[in-house]
């Protein structure tokens, strides 16, 4: 499989259940090993740093089920986010930047993220991912579990997010909304990459209309 | 280190197992002409909590062995010496039986052990099993001794001897100071500890003391606070406490802050630290004064006081009560075989059994053993501590030192 | 009298299981690993102290700082060595890892110290005061105080710096820390480490009132162990206030039944405590 | 004929790979780790050996009602641990807990009689009465008790329960989705581990004819029951025998010959675990069994 990103993109990977595309964000970020092949970010192999590093790099995943830290606060989740020494240097101006994002976060900053909605806690995923500064960013299932209207909030934000100069990998099922946005797709069928284009003409081709549309 | 005393050791144990296992547990070697080379197995712990005795018993016997080679060996085996083989049975039952079952295998003609009568119980069956004399060093449990066992002989007082003997020196000390004491509290570990009450509220009846209350505790616990203040609650004339040394660190400790000044004083019975010289080196004065019934050596025989100078050169340590019966098993079963002139488990056996031997360092008359193969001269002294040195008080035969009676209490000393 | 001093001592001796089990649950909280070595840890804290006391006089109370220091770096050197490559292997691996080098500690203090207990006596400690017929023992109360001030200033530790929440993230979610950019190796020696300076300064602490000899580490830490279950594993507060309920618990007990069992009431405890709230007393549990 | 010695060896390999099989059907296949198997040995040992001093009862009913005991000890501990879902570490303390909550029970009931130990009167050979003077006797009978017990956890391997131990020992959650009733076969389990165990309680205290409550109830022997099924590879048949062979030779062999100093073998014992934990953690017959396949594989191509 074979698959590039150029900076300022959103590319999105779709695909059914179990075809990888949470592995290729895992092996992305470093938590699993790729058996073969190489990972870069700008000519500079990543697959062999630990995962701090990666991040360090700035390429930040938000993983699939928020892995927020359920007894700390919102606040502190968010500055848990700002890890990386660069990123802690700029803690103050990255948590205005997410407050401004979410302002539902920015009430609820006292409380234990535990306690947060659904989709409050998938925003908390993401602000806490922008608070590491990410160069890239990978989101895993943004949607999952959410209600329609949430899901299109969230959507939203990834679009501002992606305007304010963040690169966005997408893997999503909500096959519509995320190609519909995205300036490129893969495909992924048991592991390796069956298609691949444009966004919108992906969503018109006839394959993904009757696998994943259903239309 | 596996020569072999005799080739017909090894008839008796059958062809030695050299199938499968043999790499594992060493090939016989080629048996050594001269000086011949006589095996006793020593079984003890060495490892574990009860590691610093078990060591010092295992030396005990040590000593008697290096002295009688260093003075030509075993005459009537024209000069044979004698190896001790060290074994730790780490205070389970179940590596003391491996260990007695390799001993014996790897040819030695005795046992000496086991300092824990649960482990010498199952040392001395196997031994038995294969006929070879077991002397039992240190291990109180009258059991022991009263299983019909042939070649089972113990040269230490049993328990019932401990607690008899030492009740008795109890009720002396009281007529000889003219004061008269009735009741008592005890304060016990809950295993041999235990085992010692029991024989102990048997026969204080009998010498007009009467037991108020009793109290049994698991050895290591974290805190005893709680104990000892019910035993000080108990207000009795006496109290009497059985236990392992570190405990007895730890009660030391707690009966001074308490202030427990019973008016007779505190009173070991067979304590495992109240005549231990660790336990003056390590509390100092709040040791002083302290009384405990247990065995000891003999401090008129200059003997012993020989072998005590000689012992804490050897193995720059202090010469311990329990070193005492190392030292004296190892001497009977010297004593036997050059008697017996034979390592013939039979014949050593029975030259055993005949044992008449003056010359030991334990107070009491010569080492005589009865049918069930106890030491009948057996004897218990009362220790007393003054100052900073263990002292015999009683009887008066072996005492080094008059009794100071009523203890005096941490403040008054 | 003898209940309010049975209350005393056993307010005091949970003071010292809770430094011991702060140390166990801390150290399972972050990295799910039931640390057997603790015991053996502690003792060789106790030995630091002793040594530094009779060789060159230091005070057993200025001692907590080496003690603590020297096991310290004991427990990131383990972590580093030991522990690290074991951390994906299943679970019951780690326990028995710990379980040998326990073994291997205890040993090698029985050949460098020899088996025979060894007390520390500080001078100006040396008889306990009575308060309206209670003894008040100085060196326990001193081991309460610190211990409670120690694991005050470790819960500060964890709520308020940057390093303690990492610390606690990672005990919280896993995933969620490395996604975060948290460097997993340093914080597990970094938890490790600390779970071993609290062992090593409890066993500081309890020199000066109980012999240390090889074998002594089982006597605080099994309680520990149960301490850490009933507060509910990883949980620093409940494994405080368990900790002073379990010393409690067993020392007024001790009025009651044979002395023998009191530690019956500890376990009988542990036994209602699963069958109504098997989370643990406090706290959550996480799976 | 061997010595005495080496069937002594013999018999204590072949024992703790019998009480290794046993634990292994509770902790290897149903992934439940118990830490306090020493519950059930030690209970199954003073069932049979007081109804035999008290009553006259020959231990081997004594064994069968030892084993029942344990079963009963086994479901009322595995009922409170297990109702609540209970797992991994929090399973294994809580069974470390009722060992040590039955031996202090145990030792404050037996000190009052039995302070030094329990001893079984000696009969000499007695077939009826579980005693023989010559060990080969009962290399015998564990022998038969690990083929049965091997022989057992082979056929559960297979078995549909197996298929369900093992589905719930890797994903619980997944396995109740498919409608396994994980409680019950837990505790099933459970039962059969404490059973087996118990048994062998009672083969222990005949062997030794000495009973002492810390040792048939302490940490120490929980300890190596289990780790002669984990050092040979939990949740295999044959891993517990690899284990107790392996690691009672090494124990054997260190303190036999290993003796610097006092405790300078259960050092080395204490580095080996070490090491084979590092680097075998699947245990010693996965260990033995990857240079086989290595060669197979280059045989093959």
């Amino acid at each position: 499989m074979s698959l590039s990103i150029e900076e300022g993109e959103i590319v999105s990977v779709v695909g059914a259940n179990g075809a990888g595309k949470t592995t290729l964000l895992k092996a992305i970020a470093g938590l699993v090993r790729p058996t073969g092949g190489a990972v870069e970010l700008r000519g500079e192999r990543l697959d062999r740093l630990p995962t701090h590093r990666i991040v360090e790099r700035g390429v930040v995943r938000v993983p699939e089920g928020r892995r927020i830290f359920p007894e700390m606060t919102v606040r502190e989740n968010l500055e848990l986010g700002a890890t990386p020494p660069q990123a802690r240097r700029k803690r103050p101006e990255s948590l205005s930047r997410v407050w401004d994002l979410f302002p539902i976060l920015r009430e609820r900053a006292r409380q234990l993220a535990g306690t947060l909605s659904g989709g409050e806690q998938q925003m908390l995923a993401i602000g806490r991912g922008l608070m590491s500064l990410p160069t890239l960013l990978m989101l895993d299932e943004p949607s999952l579990g959410l209600a329609p209207m949430v899901v299109k909030e969230i959507f939203q934000t990834i679009r501002r997010i992606n305007a304010d100069g963040v690169t966005i990998l997408l893997v999503e099922q909500d096959v519509m909304h995320s190609l519909g946005m995205s300036h490129r797709g893969y495909v992924l069928e048991n592991g390796s990459i069956v298609l691949a284009g444009g966004g919108p003409e992906l969503l018109a081709n006839q394959h993904i209309r009757t696998a994943y549309l259903g239309i | 280190m596996t020569s072999r005393a005799r080739v017909s050791r090894r008839a008796f144990i059958g062809a030695a197992g050299t199938a499968g296992l043999a790499a594992a547990v060493g090939v016989p070697t080629v048996v050594r002409a001269q000086p011949k080379e006589i095996l006793v197995g020593s079984i003890h712990p060495l490892t574990g909590p009860l590691a610093p005795d078990g060591t010092s018993v295992a030396n005990g016997c040590q000593l008697a062995i290096e002295q009688k080679n260093a003075a030509g060996g075993i005459k009537s085996l024209g000069g044979a010496r004698i190896k001790l083989v060290n074994a730790d049975h780490q205070f389970k039952p179940q590596v003391g039986a491996a260990e007695a079952e390799r001993l014996i295998r790897e040819g030695a003609v005795a046992l000496l052990g086991a300092f824990a009568s649960a482990v010498a119980m199952q040392t001395s069956q196997i031994a038995e099993k294969h006929g070879i004399p077991h002397i039992v060093t240190v291990a109180v449990a009258d059991e022991i001794t009263e299983r019909g066992f042939k070649t089972t002989f113990r040269v230490q007082p049993n328990a019932t001897d401990m607690a008899v003997q030492t009740v008795k020196y109890v009720r002396e000390v009281c007529t000889l100071k003219g004061v008269s004491f009735k009741t008592v509290a005890a304060l016990h570990e809950n295993t041999f500890g235990t085992a010692l009450f029991n024989r102990v509220a048997k026969a204080a009846p009998q010498h007009g003391f009467e037991i108020v209350g009793n109290i049994p505790y698991a050895a290591r616990a974290a805190d005893l606070t709680t104990e000892i203040n019910k035993i000080k609650a108990m207000n009795a004339d006496l109290i009497f406490d059985s236990g392992y040394l570190n405990d007895g660190l730890l009660k030391m400790r707690t009966y001074r802050d308490l202030r427990v000044e019973p008016r007779g004083g505190i009173i070991g019975v067979a304590n495992g630290c109240y005549s231990n010289p660790t336990f003056i080196k390590e509390l100092g004065k709040v040791a002083e004064a302290i009384m405990d019934g247990n065995y000891w050596h003999n401090p008129t025989s200059a003997f012993a006081r020989e072998v005590i100078k000689q012992y804490e050169t050897r193995f720059s340590a202090p010469f311990q009560s329990h070193t005492v019966w190392g030292y004296n098993a190892a001497l009977v079963l010297l004593d036997a075989l050059e008697r017996a002139a034979s390592t013939d488990p039979a014949k050593l056996r029975e030259a055993i059994a005949k044992t008449n031997l003056k010359q030991h360092i334990a107070p009491g008359d010569a080492i005589v053993f009865n049918e069930q193969g106890q030491n009948v001269n057996a004897t218990v002294t009362m220790q007393q501590v003054q100052k900073g040195q263990i002292r015999v008080v009683l009887p008066k035969a072996y005492a080094d030192a008059d009794p100071i009676f009523p203890i005096p209490g941490w403040s008054k000393v | 009298m003898l209940i309010l001093q049975a209350l005393l001592s056993g307010l005091l001796n949970g003071g010292i299981y809770s430094l011991v089990a702060v140390g166990l649950t801390l150290i399972f909280g972050v990295m799910r690993i039931i640390n057997f070595a603790h015991g053996s840890l502690m003792m060789l804290g106790m030995y630091v102290s002793y040594w530094l006391f009779v060789l060159w006089g230091v005070d057993p109370y200025l001692a907590l700082i080496a003690s603590g220091s020297v096991l310290f770096a004991v427990g990131v050197l383990i972590e580093a060595v030991l522990v690290s490559p074991v951390l994906e292997a299943p679970e019951h691996d780690q326990l028995l890892l710990t379980l040998g080098i326990s073994l291997v500690i205890e040993n090698l203090a029985l050949f460098l110290w020899k088996a025979d207990p060894r007390t520390v006596t500080v001078p100006y400690l040396a008889v306990a005061p009575m308060v309206g017929g209670i003894m008040i023992s100085s060196p326990r109360v001193i081991a309460f105080v610190v211990s409670l001030a120690l694991t005050a200033v470790l819960y500060v530790f964890l709520k308020r710096t940057d390093l303690g929440k990492a610390i606690r993230a990672v005990s919280q979610d896993r995933e969620g820390a490395l996604t975060v950019g948290i460097n997993m190796r340093r914080i597990y020696a970094l938890a490790f480490g600390i779970g071993c300076a609290c062992v090593g300064v409890a066993g500081g602490l309890v020199v000066p009132f109980y012999a240390v000899d090889p074998y002594v580490g089982g006597v605080f830490v099994i309680t520990a162990f149960v301490v850490v279950v009933l507060g509910g594993m990883g949980n620093f507060g409940g494994a405080l206030l368990a900790a002073l309920i379990v010393g409690l618990a067993e020392s007024v007990a001790a009025v009651f039944i044979p002395a023998a069992m009191k530690q019956v009431v500890m376990y009988t405890i542990f036994v209602v405590v699963l069958l109504f709230r098997p989370q643990g007393l406090f706290g959550a549990r996480r799976a | 004929m061997p010595s005495q010695y080496v069937i002594h060896l013999a018999v204590m390999i072949l024992f703790f790979a019998y009480l290794g099989a046993a634990w292994n059907i509770l902790g290897g296949y149903a992934g439940q780790f118990s830490f306090g198997h020493a519950a059930f040995f030690g209970l199954g040992a003073y069932t049979s050996t007081l109804l035999h001093i008290h009553y006259g009862v020959s231990p081997w009913i004594g064994m069968a009602l030892g084993g029942l005991a344990g079963v009963l000890l086994g479901l009322g501990s595995g009922f409170l641990s297990f109702r609540y879902g209970l797992r991994g570490p929090y399973f294994a303390l809580v069974m470390l807990a009722f060992a040590e909550m039955l031996r202090l029970l145990f030792e404050t009931w037996m000190s009052r009689s039995y302070p030094l130990g329990l001893p079984i009167p000696l009969k000499g050979t007695s077939l009826l009465d579980f005693q023989f003077r010559d060990k080969g006797h009962y290399f015998y009978i564990i022998l038969v008790m690990l083929i049965a017990v091997t022989w057992l956890c082979h056929r559960l391997a297979r078995s549909r329960v197996g298929a369900y131990w093992m589905a719930i020992r890797d994903n619980e959650e997944a396995a109740q989705a498919l409608g396994i009733d994980a409680f019950a076969y837990k505790l099933l389990a459970m039962a059969i581990s404490a059973f087996l165990t118990a048994l062998g309680g009672t083969f222990y205290a005949q062997y030794f004819l000495t009973l002492e409550v810390n040792e048939l109830f302490g940490v120490q022997i929980s300890v190596e029951i289990l780790l002669s099924a984990i050092i040979g590879g939990a949740g295999t048949v044959f891993g517990p025998l690899v284990g107790a062979v392996a690691l009672q030779l090494l124990s054997e062999v260190t303190r036999v010959y290993v003796r610097a100093f006092s405790g300078f073998d259960l050092m080395v014992y204490g580095g080996v675990l070490i090491l084979v934990i590092i680097f075998l953690p699947q245990g010693l017959l996965e260990g033995m069994r990857r240079p086989y396949r290595a060669m197979a594989r280059a045989l093959s191509t």
